[in-house]
């Protein structure tokens, strides 16, 4: 099956790319999605993931058509 | 109920002086509690010249959407409206505007303050710092 | 800082559009907290028509010019702004407008709201409510 | 001495006047102008007074050319 992945801020410009088309394989998890979309990169610790734009666990399964993005904390507002 | 994302400069008097939300009757408001975000020229103890703010188009318009929504659940309120912005900012330039309209100012106080808590911690923003030698992503969030 | 006791309408958004303060650089301030209180059309069950805002000149402005001190001595501000109607009022109607500018949003959500309650609770303000049958003079405040 | 005394909101409709000069002897309370400008009129329990614009207790003493006021709890701010 196929997800999209994204990558935002600090992890876009890591991945040197925004978004990707991969072929995973069923019951893959949104971790495994990372992995394989950045093969050998450890996932940080403080990543934030979403699926169909919505806060999602690293251990939750994606599906067909998915989109799974991935970003570092979050800094809106004043400062 | 509004939540909007811009890509250019808002002045936020304006805003709130145009906005007529979903004509619920003001009248009956009495209390409203605003809360507005500037870019600061400083930051850990650095001089910032300028700002790139990233978003998550989308998700972001949704996640604000969703915390509107929560907040006129916790509390009795007529109507709300964020405003963000987006894109290259300049020292000065407002980011951020969230208000809230309720009969009461104890629930309007709560609700501004909490809809920009949840701003902080949950909507897909982030800021890229333009220093003297370089730009940084900034990578902690200000105590609220 | 400023104190204002206005006898004729205001538009508590062209105000804050207005106000520069005494130049001491908003663009280290970061933070904006703001509460505009209306009059509302109803209390405890009646309909209200019109109300009468009597004040006592010179202690009231002192009054509110001392909490504006006191606020700043205890949280971190660059400045405030107060600004509250008398005379003869009609529902809808902006009383008072409250706004704080500070560095932090913690320490401007924070005096903005001890500022109304200060005010609330000791500036020397009454309100005449006009009714359907008379008037009355309001004799409780309303709770925080 | 004198003293000029002044009444608020409702107690300005209780007295029947907004103020007035009183003459009063030396060491007189703030409670003792009350019962001096509005005799027999009984000091409200929830009252509040001000001497030169500063809030006060009702046993104070006041001084010649003193503003002495009386008014209700306030009420102001939204509603």
């Amino acid at each position: 099956m196929h997800v999209q992945v994204r990558f935002f801020a600090s992890l876009r410009e890591k991945a040197g790319f925004a978004e990707r088309r991969l072929e995973v394989p069923a019951g893959t998890t949104v971790a495994e999605v990372w992995a394989q979309a950045l093969p050998g990169e450890p996932l940080p610790d403080n990543v934030l993931a979403a699926r169909n734009m919505e806060y999602v666990a690293l251990d939750s399964p994606v599906q067909e058509g998915d989109e799974v993005a991935f970003f570092p904390p979050v800094t809106g507002g004043e400062r | 109920m509004s939540v909007e994302v811009l890509e250019s400069g808002f002045d936020p008097w304006a805003k709130l002086a145009g906005y007529h939300g979903g004509g619920e009757g003001r009248e009956k408001s009495g209390a409203t509690a605003v809360f507005v975000g500037t870019m600061r020229d400083f930051n850990e103890g650095d001089e910032v010249h300028g700002m790139l703010l990233e978003h998550y188009p989308g998700m972001t318009e949704r996640h604000l959407e969703k915390i509107s929504v929560e907040a006129r659940g916790r509390w009795e309120l007529d109507d709300s409206l964020i405003v963000h912005r987006v894109g290259e900012l300049q020292p000065g330039d407002p980011i951020v505007l969230v208000a809230v309209w309720s009969a009461h100012r104890k629930a309007a106080f709560e609700a501004c303050r909490w809809l920009m808590e949840e701003l902080k911690s949950r909507a897909p923003f982030w800021k890229k710092e333009q220093l003297s030698d370089g730009s940084r992503w900034v990578e902690h969030n200000t105590e609220g």
